[in-house]
């Protein structure tokens, strides 16, 4: 006789050799590694869930101390690989192989590894690819994940970094999988349930709270002339000729100085209503002047960031919030807000090449795609129209007929001609292929696609892409923002001149900007203590980030 | 000379942060309008001779801008310290300036002096070179105050005054420190590494400005005036010690020995800044470090410590 | 270090009366910039000292755009840089432009 | 030399000098007659906020009572390097001490300076380099920046750094470099009594004025101070 509820007889089997170990659901930090060799089988697939602001840190310890005898060859399926122990645990051969989305941290060591055959990969993917695969054939057999509080019962108070957690339980607790959490404390009743009880069997209380680190914010005292000069660029370039309302923002330097920006430049072009007021984006400490002078009705986050607790808390007109008061956010639903209802993305990136096509991988180094890709794209699926997106799709094929045409998505690759140590921000061939060529990939890791690029903005101009008609003028177009690099000196001056005539390539003065107006001065906050103080005292920066 | 009265642009002084200003733009507009006047000034190229050694890129005016101008119409002898180039640091030609800009003030008796200190201490490529500038300048410092001159430091640019900049300000008349001003001998990281990590972590910035920042400084007395982060500010800030510092002489050295006696019996046992704020009487000592400008200049008044007269 | 010079002809005398400037500051991935008011109408000459060797040809290209556009005429900049990236470079020479314009000693 | 040997030899008609702590203080009898305070860091004892204090106590104590030439005698640390001593404002303690010493200098009590040991930064500069005339002892070894934490600052090779200070006497640790700076007067022998040494020294002290400048000049160790010295206070005093 076929049965047909092997998997849940199995789970109930891993549920009953943990509880040996629970008083309830609630395991002592110190039996963290005997309940993940009762609970785990060889060959599992372990989403280990290792976000960008929240890290099951306890239970990636405990894991690498289990019995390689007893767990071994493990299937890893996370988003981050960003602490140092997720990489351990491949030399320790507890996990064998490796699917995942991020590396950030861990990029230049990932490098080795998979080059050194430590890791079999399965694949890198975006934020969004893992987690539809979560739902097909990556499905976890265990998910190991991170809480700020519990109660006895198991429901899951997440805090304002939510992030990966819902979709990682979502896809284990319903397949018959086991979740396991680790949390801060263990409260008689939680703030708010971010996940329920019945989908969490068994809870670690950590004996330190999970390390958080401020990734999304930059001290507006870093931000350069150039820096500003490429944001005046863009708000008077691209923000409002298409009148961008709906966007979302990389977390680069020249973002953060456009952040900076709206309500001083912004403010003087009148633009304020008219762009930049609903984002799909991380609480950017830069973006307090802009809300705190009306510019922005909404935003919806991935994470949260460090410091913003009280501040969002008392914005909830702005944020998503709980009845807890708390920021919920969501990195499943706020990716699809990017690629869906967002009619831009704005970011930098390492390099971009001929064709327009980036990538922040170089010969050693493997970050991962994250989100940016899933942002980065024209979404083909689309079919609400708003003016921007018309207005691009319009700008790519003017011959179309109006009723049947495409929009698209704008896609700015902003930066620098020359980034950190006079690297140059253009070149003839990614390092992603020589990468890609060294670790036989059978794909290179580009991060954004040359044909989604619409725009490339840096100092010495924009270049609209759209409007590009050959191979060979997007390549001039490309160039003729390239600066000082090799690639821009090796432009056609002639053509470069043409493309910018007929509006594709606007320099600075084209659009009434004069390079020496871009001044500190026009920051809305020139340093951290300048966003305290226009916070009203609710942003508590990182110590890492004062000068007082 | 005809005293011209305050022409100065205020209102570019009162938006330009003196933390983030150039050492030149710093004096520009502290100073009475176009009156800033450099001694040997950039174009005369008096670079480090020690710098080639070390395959490192000079600075023509070697980091320090030196000259006259007038505040308020009355003359002042100023020196700038750059801050950005090599840290701020003193090296042979960059202290020499300030050495002689002192001796003629003591020459001349009545000029006051205002140094706006932005240093790391001694520049380590000419490190014997640069202590004995500081030890030179510290003697030239009392010797112009023993003829009558008045001597203020300002401090609130990024590099702080560290080193022997602290012993040059210790030396100083008065002093006016901003929140992001720093005035301490040994660096953040020196400490950390001669003591470990666990005594003092220094990357814990907020442990860093409240150890060695410009509020604590103002609440122990070691600053005299607390200007807020703006270059307008610290010129009022340096009006108002001109106009309030009496003469020196042995009585004031001896009230000093009293008040550092005073300071050491008082907070001599105190782990931290907030054990010494809380000491103070101060209700709530962890949120000093937040306290608005205007708040927290109501607060340092009111524990009523400065060293006017006693330094 | 590396030493570079360059000579240009020029289509006209810069703006201004003022007899000499500065701007920027020696510092990693900066540069300082004096510009003096020395020479003949029709010359400029740009004298670099750099910490960031074998850039030549970058530096050329810099200094004939900014000669080209600004006609910097009878002006003579002298740099000391500290390894500043080409778009540094160009805001700095048209800083010193715009400064040494000015109404000034 | 050891303190006792060099105190034996620079006051053999007597002296009442004291350590504790690592700090100096008494007086002794001059040859020539009358007495000099003495005062003084030892043991390479680290200069921070206690030990500054008790020095400058002594200084301006005597200042009230007595009369003739005072000595301080180093052999230290660096100023100490801990959160307590930056927490109560160690700049102010040590700028304390150098002002006293050169306050009394300049009003009729002559400071000499005797390194005998090691001494840096900080506390170098609040004893030794603020006394009219610093003598050193052969065997003294003043570092103001040591060249392993310097070849950690600029990524330079000790053996790099070691071959640059054979060229130039600018930075690297050691008494004859800082003779040739200027800030050592003169080295004295310890072959011969430090009180002959001594007393030749007080029979002819150099003027009151800081011409330390001018030495390093002299020696080719500093060869633009004086000059620019010069040449600022020119260009100040013509604005009278």
């Amino acid at each position: 006789m076929t049965s047909w509820q092997n998997n849940r007889v199995a789970r109930d089997a891993r549920i009953a050799a943990g509880a040996a170990l629970a008083r309830g659901k609630v395991v002592e930090a110190r039996d963290a590694t005997r309940l993940l060799e009762a609970v785990l089988r060889s060959g599992d697939r372990v989403c280990l869930e290792g976000d960008n602001q929240k890290q099951a840190d306890l239970l990636s310890r405990a894991l690498l101390a289990v019995d390689r005898s007893k767990v071994n060859d493990l299937h890893m399926v996370q988003s981050g690989v960003v602490l140092p122990e997720h990489l351990d645990l491949f030399d320790r051969g507890v996990a064998k192989k490796l699917d995942y989305a991020y590396s950030g941290p861990q990029s230049a060591r990932i490098a080795r590894m998979l080059f050194g055959g430590k890791i079999e990969l399965g694949a890198v993917h975006t934020y969004l690819e893992l987690f539809a695969r979560y739902f097909i054939d990556l499905t976890p057999h265990v998910a190991l994940i991170a809480a700020a509080s519990a109660d006895r019962e198991g429901n899951l108070y997440t805090g304002p970094n939510t992030e990966d957690t819902p979709t990682v339980v979502e896809a284990t607790a319903f397949k018959d999988g086991v979740v396991i959490a680790q949390v801060n404390e263990i409260v008689d009743q939680v703030p708010r349930v971010d996940i329920p009880a019945d989908r969490v069997h068994f809870i670690v209380k950590s004996d330190k709270p999970f390390f958080v680190e401020p990734l999304f914010t930059r001290d507006p005292a870093a931000i350069t002339e150039g820096q500003i000069l490429t944001a005046m660029l863009a708000i008077k370039g691209v923000y409002a000729p298409y009148g961008v309302q709906r966007l979302n923002h990389g977390i680069g330097f020249s973002t953060a100085a456009i952040e900076l920006l709206l309500p001083t430049y912004g403010e003087r072009l009148g633009l304020k209503g008219r762009i930049a007021t609903h984002f799909a984006l991380n609480p950017h400490p830069a973006l307090i002047p802009a809300i705190e002078s009306g510019w922005v009705r909404q935003i919806h986050s991935f994470g949260s960031e460090v410091g913003m607790d009280d501040y969002i808390r008392a914005r909830s007109d702005v944020y998503f919030t709980g009845p807890d008061g708390s920021l919920r956010s969501n990195r499943a639903f706020c990716q699809t807000a990017g690629l869906y209802a967002c009619d831009m993305f704005i970011g930098s990136t390492l390099q971009i090449d001929l064709q327009g096509n980036s990538s922040t991988v170089t010969a050693s180094r493997i970050a991962g795609f994250g989100g940016a890709p899933n942002m980065g794209a024209d979404a083909r699926g689309r079919r609400h129209p708003s003016e921007p997106w018309l207005k691009a799709g319009a700008e790519a094929d003017p011959d179309g007929s109006a009723l049947m045409r495409r929009g698209r998505k704008l896609v700015v690759q902003i930066g620098e001609t020359f980034g950190d140590k006079n690297v140059p921000l253009f070149v003839e061939k990614l390092d992603a292929i020589e990468l890609a060529e060294k670790l036989k990939l059978d794909l290179a890791p580009v991060m954004i696609y040359g044909d989604d690029v619409t725009h490339i903005v840096t100092e010495e101009g924009v270049a609209n892409l759209l409007l590009c008609r050959t191979a060979l003028e997007r390549e001039q177009a490309i160039r003729g923002v390239a600066g000082y690099t090799d690639v821009g000196r090796r432009r056609d001056h002639a053509m470069v001149a043409r493309l910018r005539e007929c509006g594709v390539i606007c320099r600075p003065e084209d659009l009434g900007i004069n390079p020496l107006d871009a001044d500190r001065s026009l920051l809305a906050a020139r340093s951290i203590r300048d966003l305290v103080r226009w916070s009203g005292g609710l942003y508590a920066p990182p110590s890492k980030f004062r000068n007082w | 000379m005809i005293a011209t009265k305050d022409i100065a642009p205020a209102e570019r002084a009162r938006s330009t942060s003196f933390n983030e200003a150039s050492a030149r733009t710093r004096l520009e507009l502290l100073l009475d309008a176009g009156s800033l006047v450099e001694f040997i000034g950039p174009e005369q190229r008096e670079i480090s001779p020690h710098l080639k050694i070390f395959d490192l890129p000079e600075q023509f005016d070697d980091g320090i801008v030196i000259g006259h101008g007038r505040l308020d119409g009355a003359p002042v002898f100023v020196a700038a310290q750059e801050g950005r180039f090599m840290g701020g640091a003193f090296g042979e030609v960059h202290g020499a300036k300030l050495t002689g800009l002192l001796r003629a003030a003591r020459e001349i008796g009545t000029i006051p002096v205002l140094i706006l200190f932005d240093t790391g201490g001694v520049r380590l490529q000419e490190a014997n070179a640069g202590e004995l500038a500081i030890a030179e300048i510290m003697r030239a410092v009392m010797e112009a105050r023993n003829a009558g001159v008045k001597i203020i430091g300002l401090i609130g640019g990024r590099s702080g005054c560290y080193g022997g900049g602290g012993l040059i300000a210790g030396c100083c008349s008065a002093l006016a420190v901003s929140e992001p001003g720093r005035i301490a001998v040994s660096g953040p990281e020196v400490i950390e590494t001669n003591r470990g990590v666990e005594e003092f972590d220094s990357r814990d910035r907020a442990l860093v400005w409240r150890t060695m920042g410009g509020k604590h400084r103002r609440l122990l007395g070691a600053a005299d005036v607390f200007a807020d982060d703006t270059v307008q500010d610290f010129r009022e800030a340096a009006l108002e010690l001109i106009g309030s510092i009496g003469a020196f002489d042995l009585d004031r050295l001896k009230a000093e020995q009293v008040r550092l006696a005073d300071r050491l019996r008082r907070f001599g046992a105190c782990e931290d800044a907030i054990d010494i704020w809380t000491a103070e009487g101060i209700a709530h000592a962890e949120a000093v470090p937040e306290l608005p400008a205007d708040q927290f200049i109501a607060l340092a008044n009111r524990i009523g410590r400065a060293s006017r007269d006693a330094r | 270090m590396e030493d570079l010079s360059f000579q240009h002809q020029v289509r006209a005398r810069a703006d201004g009366t003022r007899q000499s400037a500065l701007v920027g500051v020696v510092a990693s991935g900066n540069l300082e910039v004096l510009v003096e008011r020395v020479l003949p109408d029709a010359q400029c000459s740009v004298v670099v000292r750099t910490a960031a060797v074998g850039f030549g040809d970058v530096w050329t290209a810099v200094v004939d755009d900014f000669v080209e556009r600004f006609s910097p005429g009878g002006l003579k900049f002298s740099i000391n840089d500290g390894g500043a990236r080409p778009d540094t470079v160009s805001l700095r020479l048209a800083q010193a432009v715009r400064l040494i314009a000015e109404n000034g000693q | 030399m050891t303190l006792d040997e060099i105190i034996a030899s620079l006051f053999p008609d007597g002296h009442q000098i004291r350590k504790d702590g690592g700090v100096i203080a008494g007086s002794a009898k001059l040859r020539a007659g009358g007495r000099m305070l003495v005062i003084g860091v030892t043991d390479r004892t680290a200069l921070g906020v206690d030990e500054a204090l008790r020095l400058s106590r002594h200084v301006l104590e005597s200042i009230d009572r007595d009369t003739g030439p005072i000595l301080v005698l180093v052999d230290s640390d660096s100023q100490r390097m801990s959160k307590r001593d930056e927490l109560l404002g160690l700049n102010e303690f040590l700028a304390h001490l150098a002002k006293v010493l050169i306050h009394a200098d300049m009003h009729g009590r002559p400071t000499i300076g005797i390194l005998y040991g090691h001494s840096a930064a900080g506390a170098l500069l609040a004893t030794g380099l603020a006394t009219r005339v610093l003598v050193g002892l052969p065997g003294a070894s003043p570092a103001v920046m040591d060249l392993p934490s310097m070849a950690k600052v600029t990524k330079l090779s000790m053996e790099a750094l070691e071959e640059k200070a054979e060229s130039t006497p600018v930075f690297a640790p050691g008494l004859s470099n800082l003779e040739q700076m200027g800030a050592i007067h003169m080295i004295w022998s310890d072959a011969a009594p430090l009180v002959d040494q001594l007393e030749a020294l007080l029979a002819d002290m150099p003027a009151v004025n800081d011409r330390r400048d001018a030495l390093g000049k002299a020696r080719g160790g500093r060869p633009k101070a004086a000059d620019i010295v010069e040449r600022v206070r020119d260009l100040a005093l013509q604005i009278r």
